[in-house]
């Protein structure tokens, strides 16, 4: 049954037969493909590859998952990510330490996803980001725990690649899966945070940059529900319901009740937004700016006026 | 009575003694500089959207996305032309400018020997010896694609200037020969004879296949044509001969090898597609002299069409294989359709036509 | 400098007398038919006398930083030896280790690696063929090769989540599991692909063009390929009936059927048809596995040892109940990031897309290797360059060269 | 019909004839011999059908003073010896490393002993052209696969503190 070797040789041709039918051959063969190319070409900005969950690219935090046990950053093969010491606050034993990421630095082997032992790291299906700076590709806590804003799905057509017999690839339309949160099941407080038109099913596609770590906890509960049935969820962004029901409403009011002094413990992303606000770089500027005004109205409001 | 000298007399002089006289009309526009670069323009974008074709791809796309690219190759004119010229320490200065410029008007000169009407008002020399002349002009510029290697200064362009030399000892002979079993078989080197000889519908290509297919593998040696772009193989010898030019001096010595291949596609096309042959040429400029070089280079973008497209389907040959296939394959094929030639005159296949009248 | 014979020395001019008269071409990192090396060619008229590759220009010393490194984090720095083979190249490193840990991963995690091993020969095997295609000017295979590669990187980023670089295998076992349709993919692409290697033959391999430019070229005989050691198709052309999966059968290969390709005229032309028959075969081996692994049923594919002290939400994680984390995910243990390997020595060898590639693993029982000596299949192919290509025309260079499917980075490490 | 590993020890005893001692590893069988015997050892194996080196390995021993060289060998073309690979180990003072070149023996070894040359400072005598294969001449002469060549590596935590980080963004 294993392997067995096996002697071939070359195919050999008389030289007349060499000479005519391989010529021939070879420009027939090329006249076919010039009459009836097969190509699947992607047209890359007018089109872009819609991947399914499975595929390891942006990397992203659940901050209240985190309990900063630092094997992630233990098991980076290239340092990309690494862990930071928040500032130690009064009634607290410990200083309590969370992962940051250096995607100059970061290969998506995926290590650090698989061995998070709270799942609060997961991939983002897209991987094509630009950005300014390579000082922008260092990621803040905050930043880390927005998905990337994924400007090719604005105004590329979404195309999926089947395999097929004769063509090898085919260019396939994906379809748009409506992940219209049904308002039933909704927690009453919350409206469709993301605006109605061309209803994308990533929130990072929301035109305007979500506002900090509230917004994706608000953020994904809307996408939940819908298709929590579906077997191959297509929304990468969900939220597990069983392990936090209640994180979401609890979340929200926390960052609407506490909009002053800094919020609990478990919320200090929030408290350290005034320090790194000021030094932001201006591109950046502008995003802090709009959250920090809106933070203290109820976050239906917020993403409201986040929608225009 | 003096004439008067009036601006409609000058104007009318103008054109007919400078942009209508023939040498000057055929050298510069209809088969000559402007006629060469529109088709080389065309023959770069079909070569490119022919290999894409075959090879799964698009080609020249994302300039103009409606015409499939077309103005790419006009964006690629302008890159040349105002790209920086760089000139290396160690090159020969005066014969590296020198080369690319006489190799482009020397890949030229066969025009004036190219009639494009049987109207004689619109000869640019006397046709008697026409199909010697423009044969004999053609061998004229791989000489100045070695001088450009020798300048240049450059272990590669030296070797990609010894492989030109030695291909050019292949396909000389072959070109000449093939060219030539026509006049033996019309017994004239008249060009216009013998475009009129077959304007009867029986063309020379149909009547002496080996001679057109001979003709055809020798244009594909002179100007690097696939199977045989061997001078400047880049995955060998980086650029050949052109590797230390840069700019519009390299936009210069393309453009002398599309030419060369231009000048023999329309010889091509006379001798053996019967040149203007369904359309009689009448009086007049339009009639007589426009419409039957549109014709001409109608045929000859066809055969250049057919060398282009070679390049999806053929590697490269080594130079002693080149050479191999001239000497074995091509010149006995030569020689052969010369012997065709001579029989088709033995049996008066052309005069029996009664168009020719038998010399002597 | 010696101004001897008249040598005009400019500034910045290096001017030296060779012994003998011959032409010393650089054909340099920097040439569009060298790749990331230099060949220095004494060339006598058009006829190569002495032909000394200078690689190292890919070098990242990867030897050394696999000391600094755990355990864990070599395999992505040993897949950057030739990431179109990541699989190939990291398989040994793994069952190098896994000896040492002595773990035997399960029957499905063997046969999802043999899977993954074939789809990467093919897809490594397509590149060889497309750069042998730009070296001999057929830009046509050029751009087929590659544009057929891209089912096979394809399929390997639906079955691991990466297009090139997965790091699939793990001690112990893989990361993944098979997706549900994935067996109904493969089927499609090898037909696909079966049908199009006839055309490769038809526009290449008997393209009386191209067939003239190989056949005679950079012959090999059986002796002195095994003298030069060469390894993979380069000795399989020569009619050296050697295999790594023929010799020491490892993951699920003595369990699969096929056949090993060896062709005797040891020319170019052999080289190029071994590797389309290899292509062929791993295309069989592909759809034998796909079948076996529809067949069993999905139990565990990580070493028990392993498994057993995962908390529950890893079973979640693999079941897809967190539907953010895509299905069949196996959750790394946090053991893994700061392993101890007990002290030993062990080898391991795999049969690579450019040949054998051996692994020489040393440890002290530190939770970072002693010492990983690696040798690629293409750096024994390198000698070939310096002892078989004297004496053919400096146009062969390319000819030998792409026969040879040459990788700088898998040679430099 | 396989021969075991056992079998295969006892042919390499027959072959290089008094006490060698054959230490069976993980993947490979491993055989001891010190330096002036080694060219001998190795046209033995020859002649017992190993016709290749699959590769030439240093570690250095600091501990030791000591850097050892082993010669994995195979080969192609008997299938019984394919299946398994004998390293024939060398031990070699630290500080002036002296092995005599196999590349006498087997063609396959030169390359690998010009690297190990230039990673270890192992002089090879005898060896056709002894240079630095993959490094520059001044990186070979610090022997940098030694265990005294050290190279930094970073840890797993950031040095700065959060208000530093969020706002330089410095990845020290």
């Amino acid at each position: 049954m294993p392997a067995r070797p096996e002697i071939r040789e070359v195919p050999k041709r008389g030289i007349l037969g060499r000479v005519v039918a391989g010529n021939l051959e070879a420009l027939l063969l090329g006249v076919k493909y010039f009459l009836d190319p097969n190509r699947f070409t992607l047209m890359y900005p007018h089109e872009y590859i819609k991947l399914d969950t499975g595929y390891r690219g942006f990397i992203v935090l659940i901050y209240d998952k985190c309990i900063g046990c630092g094997s992630c950053a233990r098991i980076c093969p290239t340092r990309a990510m690494r862990m930071i010491f928040l500032p130690q606050k009064e009634g607290e034993r410990a200083r309590k330490k969370y992962p940051v990421i250096n995607y100059n630095r970061c290969v998506f082997c995926g290590y650090c996803v698989d061995i998070c032992p709270t799942e609060a790291l997961y991939h983002v299906p897209y991987h094509d980001i630009v950005y300014h700076s390579m000082q922008e590709l260092v990621l803040t806590l905050d930043e880390f725990q927005r998905e990337p804003d994924y400007a090719t799905a604005r105004e590329g057509i979404p195309v999926r690649y089947v395999f097929d017999e004769r063509r090898g690839l085919v260019k396939v339309k994906a379809e748009e899966k409506q992940a219209q949160p049904a308002p039933a099941q909704q927690p009453q407080k919350q409206a469709p945070s993301t605006p109605a038109p061309a209803q994308q099913a990533k929130p990072a596609a929301a035109p305007a940059p979500a506002p900090s770590q509230a917004q994706p906890q608000a953020q994904k509960p809307a996408e939940q529900q819908a298709p929590a049935q579906s077997t191959a969820p297509s929304q990468p962004a969900q939220q597990p319901a069983p392990s936090q029901p209640q994180a979401q409403p609890t979340a929200a009011q926390r960052t609407t009740s506490q909009p002053t002094q800094p919020a609990a413990a478990e919320q200090p992303a929030e408290q350290p937004k005034p320090a790194e606000q000021a030094q932001k770089p201006e591109r950046a500027q502008g995003k802090a700016q709009h959250t920090e005004d809106t933070g203290t109205q109820d976050t239906q409001s917020k993403s409201q006026e986040g929608g225009s | 009575m003096v004439e008067m000298v009036t601006a409609y007399v000058i104007w009318h002089d103008f054109l007919r003694y400078l942009i209508f006289y023939p040498p000057v009309y055929q050298f510069i526009i209809i088969p000559g500089l402007i006629a060469a670069l529109v088709v080389a323009i065309f023959i770069i974008w079909f070569e490119r959207k022919a290999a894409a074709r075959v090879q799964m791809r698009y080609g020249p796309y994302e300039i103009s996305p409606r015409t499939g690219g077309a103005t790419q190759l006009i964006a690629d004119l302008i890159r040349y032309s105002f790209q920086e010229i760089i000139v290396p320490r160690t090159v020969d200065a005066a014969i590296y400018f020198a080369a690319p410029v006489a190799a482009v008007i020397l890949s030229l000169m066969p025009l004036n020997a190219i009639p494009l009407t049987s109207n004689p008002a619109f000869w640019p020399i006397p046709m008697d010896y026409s199909l010697l002349v423009a044969v004999a002009l053609t061998t004229l510029s791989p000489i100045f694609v070695i001088v450009m290697a020798w300048a240049s200064n450059n272990k590669f362009s030296l070797i990609g200037g010894v492989r030109e030399s030695f291909i050019v000892t292949a396909y000389e002979l072959v070109a000449v020969l093939s060219m030539l079993s026509v006049a033996a078989s019309m017994s004239t080197f008249n060009l216009v004879d013998i475009v009129e000889a077959q304007s009867g519908g029986l063309w020379y290509g149909l009547l002496n296949p080996p001679a057109f297919l001979a003709a055809f593998i020798a244009t594909l040696m002179t100007t690097s044509g696939f199977p045989f772009e061997i001078p400047d193989a880049e995955s060998e010898i980086v650029a050949g001969p052109y590797t230390e030019y840069s700019g519009l001096m390299y936009g210069l010595d393309m453009g002398a090898a599309y030419i060369k291949r231009w000048v023999f596609s329309v010889l091509m096309a006379l001798v053996f597609l019967g040149g203007w042959a369904p359309y009689v040429p009448g009086t007049g400029f339009v009639l007589g002299y426009l419409v039957p070089s549109l014709i001409v280079s109608a045929k000859a973008l066809v055969i250049m069409a057919v060398m282009s497209f070679l390049r999806a389907v053929y590697g490269r040959y080594r130079i002693d294989q080149a050479l191999g296939v001239a000497w074995e394959i091509l010149i006995p094929l030569a020689m052969a359709a010369f012997g065709v030639g001579l029989a088709e005159a033995y049996f008066h296949v052309y005069a029996h036509l009664g168009v020719m009248a038998v010399a002597g | 400098m010696a101004e001897a014979s008249g040598a005009v020395a400019l500034p910045g001019m290096e001017v030296r007398q060779l012994e003998r008269n011959l032409y010393e071409v650089y054909i340099g990192p920097a040439h569009p038919g060298s790749g990331h090396m230099r060949i220095i060619v004494r060339v006598e008229g058009d006829v190569m006398v002495e032909v000394d590759p200078d690689i190292g220009f890919v070098h990242r010393t990867m030897e050394k930083l696999s000391e600094g490194r755990d355990w864990m984090k070599n395999i992505p720095l040993f897949e950057r030896m030739a990431i179109l083979d990541a699989c190939n190249v990291t398989l040994p490193y793994v069952e190098a280790v896994e000896k040492l840990l002595d773990v035997d991963p399960p029957e499905r995690a063997k046969y999802l690696r043999t899977l993954l091993c074939e789809i990467n020969r093919v897809a490594s095997h397509l590149y060889g063929f497309g750069i042998f295609g730009v070296f001999l000017g057929h830009s046509t295979l050029y751009m087929w090769a590659f544009g057929d590669r891209e089912i096979f990187v394809e399929l390997a980023e639906k079955l691991t989540g990466a297009r090139l670089t997965h790091s699939y295998p793990m001690f112990g076992g893989v990361r993944r599991d098979m997706p549900d349709d994935f067996g109904k993919h493969v089927r499609k692409a090898t037909a696909y692909m079966r049908r199009r290697l006839d055309e490769y033959a038809k526009i290449f391999l008997n393209n009386p063009n191209i067939r003239s430019r190989l056949e005679g070229v950079g012959v090999i005989p059986k002796g002195r390929a095994v003298e030069m050691g060469l390894a993979g198709p380069n000795v399989r052309a020569s009619g050296v009936k050697y295999d790594v999966r023929l010799a020491e059968p490892y993951e699920a290969y003595d369990r699969v059927d096929f056949e090993i390709p060896v062709y005797e005229e040891g020319d170019s032309l052999a080289r190029a048809w071994q590797r389309v028959d290899e292509i062929r075969q791993s295309l069989s081996i592909m759809e034998q596995a796909v079948d076996w692994l529809e067949k069993h049923p999905r139990e565990g594919f990580i070493h028990e040892k392993f498994w057993k002290t995962a908390p529950p939400i890893y079973k979640q994680v693999y079941a897809g109940a967190v539907p953010y984390a895509g299905k069949y995910r196996v959750k790394m243990i946090p053991l893994y990031a700061s392993l101890r390997v007990p002290a030993g020595r062990s080898f391991a060898r795999v049969e690579s897309g450019r040949g054998e590639i051996t692994y020489y693993v040393e440890s002290d029982g530190k939770d970072t290797p002693y010492r990983v000596r690696v040798v690629s299949g293409s750096f024994r192919n390198v000698i070939a360059f310096k002892y078989a290509m004297p004496g053919h025309r400096l146009a062969d260079l390319p000819a030998i060269y792409g026969s040879f499917d040459y990788f700088p980075p898998e040679w430099d490490r | 019909m396989s021969t075991s590993a056992q079998g295969i020890v006892d042919r390499l005893k027959s072959a290089l004839g008094e006490g060698i001692s054959v230490e069976q590893l993980k993947g490979y069988l491993e055989l001891q011999v010190d330096p002036g015997r080694l060219v001998d050892a190795a046209r033995r194996l020859k002649e017992a059908g190993f016709d290749h080196v699959k590769s030439v390995t240093a570690v250095d021993y600091p501990a030791k003073k000591q850097i050892k060289v082993i010669y994995h060998v195979s080969s192609m073309l008997d299938e019984e010896l394919a299946r398994y690979v004998v390293g024939l180990a060398t031990y070699v003072d630290r500080d002036d490393p002296v092995v005599p070149s196999l590349a006498g023996v087997w063609l396959s070894a030169e390359f690998q002993e010009r690297e190990v040359y230039e990673y270890f400072g192992v002089r090879f005598d005898g060896h056709p052209d002894l240079r630095p294969l993959l490094l520059t001449p001044d990186l070979a002469a610090q022997k940098i696969l030694r265990k005294d060549f050290k190279v930094v590596e970073e840890d797993d935590y950031l040095k700065l503190t959060f208000e530093e980080y969020t706002s330089t963004k410095r990845w020290v």
